[in-house]
């Protein structure tokens, strides 16, 4: 079995999709993986620790025959699918809402998307939606603590007592708990709110404190649902007066399939100090906060409005080394004896497969 | 002589009753007791021996060597397991033992003893009786001869008073007239009782009714020494009288009962033993964690998130320094979805100042546990769940779990027998070596810390 | 009431307070042992059965002083045995924290 | 009396030598404060805000009349120090090693020097290089941390057993105890080392470990002396290990009138991985890594090395306002009822002045 | 009637003395044993009335009201601070009266007594009067009557040891001869061991002695309980002989002493009792701090560098947590330069998850101090040095520090009386209102923790 | 030995086991009135005096008993006060940790 690692790294990709263990692990099962050189490079991986890992390093992937498997960080263009051998696979995250029909379009291949992986137990290790938001969420928080012009923790000192950072975290998915985490190890006093009600004790679990505003039941598939205009006036009110007096906001929020809320208005921006901050993790998907802008800071009434889109390359080794652990456990799950076998009724892979959207759906 | 040796004696049961209530110097309480009525046996055969009475050798020495053959065969083949009922067995004996003594002296004496010693006479007979039939009862319970489930006599309580309240009348008639009938109907009331007493109550509560049925057999000992004069009798009788007592109240406290309700509960005064789920669960409390935990060479602390809701982390750091303290080695096993983000287990102990080097992931961890004394698992669930194993039906089936199932003994700290994250229920709660101690996963971690500081 | 009486009540009471101030919070894992080293200690009215058998004149009374005698042995024989082997569990003797 | 504040923000300094709370405290005192417009914005007190603290805010402070005292973040050029009227006093970060003599040519004034203070429990609470220490040493951590592509903490994850990163502290003054601590909250495994032998108590009591290299006592003004070739051969010998096996290097380590002693050769530095990061405090005083720049960020065989100038800048709001207490229990101290009144006698102040050396030292 | 009324006062007598022993119920058992004595009291004048013999009525009535004029009035005219004197005074008086009661039998009975009864009344005779002289001694120099120091004997622990053993001769003479003088010889000799045996033992040590004394006196009464066959007042004597002696054991293990080393160290064979420093401190064990905390409204703890040293923020916390589950409210004082680096004490506390609400700054924690009833100071030196306030000369004159010395008790936890950073020393230690607990920071307050789960 | 030696001697034995076992760890701060109550306890004495007083015939016993009887009140009479004195420290009750 032969599977190919391109490189991906832009000025905002610096993530690669295996790592020296992993390049190592998926030789003891009997493939041959090769990756471009320079691949690993911005993660800490240099052509000649893969190499040493057991890869072999070529100057493009189409220097070598064609792949059973291409795995990718970010959603390939055509020409990588090219790669491919028939029946062969793709896996990464293929952001499969905007590139589905790309991907049915080259009918010879099957696309596997980790965003489309269950959220169950059983599919934790190979969930890497969770392994990155992981390294956002601590990204986030430390791109903010040195934003700001202030300490996160309390101090007394002989030059007067700093007060302690007052943080708060919008959303608490996976980015969010691990947001409220850091913030709290640096001595931040963090407040923390989601739309879910069984966040509460999760946010209490790691020390925080619950805002209390209006919450929600989630739907089946264990993700918030959008929630009606009430409710979302009512949740922005209470919103605005604890954004009002925080210094640094970090925002999460997202709704799987669906733009992101708005949590955060112009208005509740300008209320806040000069010199305070806002990373706004969902820039990309729509904004939790109205005027940030996805890839850039905005300064709106003397607060950076951050809308990062790198947030888990800046620690790309560790990110790239769990991507890296998910796509292994994943492609452990579609090998059998050494070959790829895709079972489209797998509880775990079927969902992940792309597939044309079935009528009752 | 005689009187300051049954007085050695004496000291000799206090001691070893007094070492009985720890750990560390329980064996050798017992050794003392037991020199203490070696002690006592001598004294009253050489008393009797230079009493050289027509001396009825032969019951003595026959009676002496039936019993000793018997108890030492009962005691030396007896499973583990089948301790408990025993206990209940010899108890009874015990208990008849001093009916006899005080109905041979009912048979010796008759009428023309003093008021007092008639009171103390129809005492130890009555309470002896008592202790034999509900000894014997609770012995036929457990041992599985007896239905276990409570049964309540025809009539229920008022049969009991009824039966109790002719027994006692039977016995003040038998201290003023003396007449010997009247000791024997109320020996058989109170006997009765023994038996309808304990026939309502479970299985589960026998080892309270034991213990006070212990204490019993020590009053109705120690009026048996008032029968023949005996102060050795006097202090070995009262001594487990209130020591039983105490005993009784404390094993009740441990099963946050009163004395009245498990008494009195198979004739439907209150709840059932079992509340929790309906498949049984052996429970523990601080004092048996402790004791597991104190007394082990390992032991692996598996944190899950109850151990974040409760905010333990403290608590958990500081009964590993007590243990450590104890020469135990103690580790921690994280599995990588322990919690409820990835890494959760990590930022608690991390504030907890635990140490990184005792923390196993779970590759480093499940090829340690089947060499691990004892594993306490705090708040976790899912993460230790055997079906993952063993079940092709569950919905976690496949997913790589801490085999704590491999380790000599489990103890689950958790509030309830509720599912975690995954919804589903946990065989592990049930196995024979997992012990559950319900709680809040930060007080019980304190209130085993207190305890293994006490042991 | 007899003097020996009366000092047989003053040790009965004091003996009690010695039982009820010696079981201090016991761990329940020692429970079962002590009940039942307890248990054993009541035997002591084995010196009782003795006198009784020793000293009864008549068939009953032979009767009866032979069963308590017996009742009694088996009570402390199997009483003190079997806790020994209870005991058998706690056999590492801790290290105390210094 | 008349107290001036300049406007200094440049790119590396976004500091400003006083803050609403002290500025409310001098007029309390009876003092009249001008602040320079802008001057305080970078650190997020803006003109509103501290002319609402009562201080006059003046485009510029040739517009106002001569100043008994002019407080400064940074060393003045000598067109400001004319702004001071005779017998007033300039006070601030002086670098007097560098500029006495340009303070001493300007004989109308008094030059006090923050840096010259005595280093006693009494004069803590005017102690600017203490203050400015602690919020650099903070800084150089968040800087490192977000340098580098691996987590600080360590993380058991359903994709894969994430080690703690290892943080390096050489030098544990102030902003090396800083920076012990901060590494320690975010959950690192940290070294620390110091040629002074009581350290080893001070990083212990922060949770740090101590590197068992050769120590040295202090000299009676309780600062480390130069130290000699042989020891400093051994020590760089042992350092050399432990630098090559950590994530993040800060060192901090100063020999007070003498350049900052060389601890890591750029050999070390090549020793380390590529992706690791080395933060050098000392490099504006000589660098104790070789090859550090001051100001900027060169690689070394993949290694990124910091040379950082504006560390305190970075959380220009609170080592601003400790600054100027700093400076305020300073001017307290130099005013007797409300008139400037230097005692070249005074424990404190005395050693501040810029004097001209005297023979014997 | 009479025994078993004795019996009741005997079991009033355990039970308070039980009380006695926790604080809670302390004044509650002092009243039942107060009890138990008016129902003895009131036994034997019933018994005595009922005798009518030729009773000594004035003498009974006057020594009665002499005695409970005078004792009444020591007892409520007394200062707190003099209050251990008097307690040795009335343990004087009380052996003196065992040795009268025997002197009188003897007076009374003389060679007549069986052997036992001689050798009790040799025994009540002698270790009365021991008691007698040794209690008066230990007044006199708690006092100031006579001089606190340690004086031995001439000869040392040899004459003692003559002294006692002529004593001790001529007791057996007494008893075997039963000629009165010989008692009166032996009484004479164990007086005088009373005197020469405590002048050698420093005034520190005081305490130890006259509980010493307190079980010799119980033991006394209840030899003389022997010779006029009475079981309330052997059950009564033994009762506080035992007790005596293990409080005597407990005291001198808080002091870190043995009893033999409190005894003859005055003799030159152990250390001074004061080995730290020059200037005089009060010590405080666990106990004591943990009282001191326990029963206090408001707590403000102090820390300072050597809790940072000893890594004793998780133990500060569990110790308040404690506090605070018993309404005493606990802040921090935290003062700007407490520790090695600006923010050390936030690091720590922050590690220990001590919530930010309840650190105060110097300007808010000064203002507080004289409204708190306990501050614990834990490792903290020169940031609660009153120097800086009051002596121009000290290098730290000027500093603001936290006016610990205003609150009403001050604990301070470090290991020695050695100074902080600033090299000085610390005036606050040797203040009224300041205890000194000598220990490592963490093992200090986990044992502060755990006394304070005993009360 | 007459048998109310013997069981004076069982009496004092049980007694002292329960003094033995009463005094547990008990807090420093208790240890002065704790001993103050108990020393008030020996005062038990009086009993004696009472007696002795009494009963005794002739000068020396008239005087001895009168001694006697003043000392043990003192004893009892004082202790008792000053023990409920030094009590009054510890007036509030802790609420317990639930
Ligand atoms: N780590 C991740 O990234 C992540 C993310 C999302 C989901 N998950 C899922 O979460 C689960 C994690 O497994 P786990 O074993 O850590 O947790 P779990 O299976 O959810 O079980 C936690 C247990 O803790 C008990 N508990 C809760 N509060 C407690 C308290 N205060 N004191 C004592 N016990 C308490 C609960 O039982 P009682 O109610 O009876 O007390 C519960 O059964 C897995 O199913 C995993 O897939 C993990
Ligand atoms: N905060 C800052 O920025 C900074 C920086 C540099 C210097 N300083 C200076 O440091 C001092 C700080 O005052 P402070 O009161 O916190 O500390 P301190 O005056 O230095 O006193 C600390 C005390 O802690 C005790 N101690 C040490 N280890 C201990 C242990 N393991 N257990 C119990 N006690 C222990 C020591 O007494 P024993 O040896 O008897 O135990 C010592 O007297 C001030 O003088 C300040 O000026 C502060
Ligand atoms: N089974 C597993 O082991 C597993 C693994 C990973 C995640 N999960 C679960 O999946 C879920 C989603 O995790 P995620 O991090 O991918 O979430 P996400 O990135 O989709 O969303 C982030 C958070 O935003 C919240 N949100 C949406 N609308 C909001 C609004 N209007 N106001 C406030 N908050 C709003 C959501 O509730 C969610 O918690 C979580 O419940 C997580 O626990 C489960
Ligand atoms: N009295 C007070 O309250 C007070 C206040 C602040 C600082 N101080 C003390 O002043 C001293 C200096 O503090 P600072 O932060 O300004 O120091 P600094 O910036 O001058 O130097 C930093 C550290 O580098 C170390 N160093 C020098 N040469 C070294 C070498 N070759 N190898 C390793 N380390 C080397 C020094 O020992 C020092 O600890 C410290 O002792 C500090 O505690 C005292």
């Amino acid at each position: 079995m032969h599977i190919g690692v391109p490189n991906e790294t832009t000025r905002a990709e610096r993530r690669v999709a295996t790592s020296p263990q992993v390049i190592a692990a998926l030789i003891a099962e009997g493939a041959d993986v090769s990756v471009e050189s320079g691949a690993g490079t911005a993660a800490g991986f240099t052509d000649e620790v893969l190499a040493g890992a057991g890869a072999e390093i070529v100057a493009s992937l189409t220097d070598t025959t064609p792949l059973d498997i291409l795995l990718r960080v970010t959603p390939p263009d055509d020409d990588a699918l090219k790669l491919i051998r028939d029946g062969g696979a793709v896996i990464g995250l293929l952001a499969p809402a905007a590139n589905a029909e790309r991907y049915l379009a080259q009918s010879h291949i099957a696309a596997v998307a980790l965003e489309s992986l269950p959220r169950s137990t059983l599919a934790q290790s190979m969930d890497a939606l969770s392994s990155q938001a992981t390294a956002a969420g601590y990204a986030a928080v430390l791109l903010g603590a040195s934003s700001m012009p202030k300490f996160m923790p309390m101090m007394v000192t002989a030059a007067g007592t700093v007060p302690p950072a007052q943080v708060l975290v919008l959303g608490v998915g996976v980015a969010g708990l691990m947001a409220i985490a850091t913030a709290k190890r640096l001595g931040a006093v963090v407040y923390a709110y989601d739309i879910r009600p069984e966040t509460k004790e999760q946010v209490e679990s790691l020390g925080g404190r619950f805002v209390d505003a209006p919450t929600q039941e989630m739907d089946e598939g264990g993700y918030a649902r959008a929630v009606d205009d009430e409710t979302a006036a009512k949740q922005r009110e209470i919103l605005s007066d604890i954004v009002a007096s925080s210094d640094l906001v970090i925002t999460t929020a997202q709704v799987p399939g669906r733009a992101a809320p708005r949590l955060i208005d112009r208005a509740d921006v300008e209320r806040m100090e000069p010199g305070t901050v806002i990373v706004d993790m969902a820039a990309a998907s729509g904004g939790n906060v109205e005027g940030s802008v996805p890839g850039e800071v905005v300064e709106i009434g003397g607060v950076k409005v951050f809308g990062p889109d790198d947030l888990a390359s800046t620690v790309a080794a560790d990110s790239s080394r769990m991507l890296a652990r998910n796509l292994l456990e994943l492609v452990k799950r579609m090998t059998v004896d050494g070959e790829l076998l895709i079972d489209p009724d797998d509880p775990v892979v079927g969902p992940a497969l792309v597939k044309r959207e079935t009528p009752d759906e | 002589m005689t009187e300051l040796s049954y007085l050695a004696a004496g000291v000799l049961f206090i001691l070893g009753l007094k070492g009985l209530t720890s750990p560390a110097s329980a064996k050798k309480g017992n050794r003392l007791a037991a020199l203490g009525m070696l002690l006592a046996v001598i004294v009253v055969v050489v008393d009797l021996v230079l009493d050289d009475s027509s001396m009825a050798w032969f019951v003595v020495i026959g009676g002496v060597v039936v019993g000793t053959v018997a108890g030492g065969l009962l005691a030396l083949r007896v499973q583990m397991t089948d301790m408990p009922q025993l206990v209940a067995a010899f108890n009874g004996f015990g208990g008849g033992a001093s009916a006899l003594v005080a109905a041979a002296s009912i048979v010796a004496v008759g009428a023309a003893a003093p008021t007092e010693t008639a009171i103390t006479t129809a005492l130890s007979l009555t309470i002896g009786t008592i202790t034999l039939t509900g000894s014997f009862v609770a012995f036929g319970k457990l041992q599985g001869i007896l239905p276990g489930r409570p049964i309540a006599p025809p009539g229920g309580t008022a049969t009991n008073a009824i039966l109790a309240g002719v027994g006692t009348v039977a016995a003040v008639i038998a201290v003023i007239t003396g007449d010997a009938i009247y000791y024997w109907v109320a020996a058989a009331m109170w006997g009765i009782v023994g038996v309808t007493g304990v026939f309502p109550i479970g299985g589960a509560d026998m080892p309270v009714v034991i213990s006070l049925l212990n204490s019993l057999s020590g009053i109705a000992a120690a009026m048996a020494g008032f029968v023949i004069s005996n102060h050795g009798l006097i202090v070995g009788g009262a001594l487990v009288g209130a020591a039983g007592l105490i005993l009784t109240i404390e094993m009740s406290v441990a099963m946050n009962r009163s004395i009245a309700n498990i008494l009195f509960s198979g004739f439907g005064g209150g709840p059932a033993a079992e509340d929790i789920g309906t498949k049984p669960v052996k429970r523990a409390t601080a004092d048996d964690a402790a004791i597991a935990l104190a007394y082990a060479d390992t032991v692996m602390i598996v944190p899950g998130y109850g151990l974040a809701v409760a905010q333990a982390q403290h608590a958990v750091r500081d009964l590993a320094a007590a243990l450590e303290a104890r020469d135990v080695k103690v580790h921690y096993a994280i599995h990588p979805v322990a919690g409820r983000m990835p890494g959760h287990m990590n930022v608690l102990l991390a504030e907890a100042d635990i140490d990184y080097e005792l923390l196993l992931d779970l590759d480093h961890a499940n090829p340690q546990l089947p060499h691990t004394d004892v594993v306490l698992i705090v708040g976790a669930n899912d993460v230790v769940n055997p079906s993952a194993r063993t079940d092709p039906t569950s919905p976690i089936y496949g997913m790589p779990i801490l085999n704590v199932d491999e380790a000599k003994t489990v103890i689950v700290v958790k509030r309830s027998l509720s599912p975690g994250f995954a919804g589903i229920d946990n065989p592990l709660f049930y196995e024979e070596g997992t012990m559950m101690y319900f709680a809040d996963a930060k007080a019980a971690l304190e209130d085993t810390l207190t305890a293994v500081e006490r042991l | 009431m007899s003097d020996a009486f009366i000092s047989g009540i003053v040790v009965f009471v004091l003996s009690s307070f010695v039982g009820f101030e010696i079981i201090r919070r016991v761990p329940p894992t020692l429970h079962t042992p002590l009940m039942s080293g307890a248990n054993a200690i009541s035997g002591v009215t084995i010196v009782g059965a003795l006198i009784a058998a020793a000293t009864g004149s008549g068939a009953v009374a032979a009767v009866l002083g032979f069963l308590a005698v017996v009742f009694a042995t088996i009570n402390v024989i199997g009483g003190f045995l079997v806790t020994d082997r209870m005991l058998e569990m706690f056999k590492k003797v801790p290290g105390r924290k210094s």
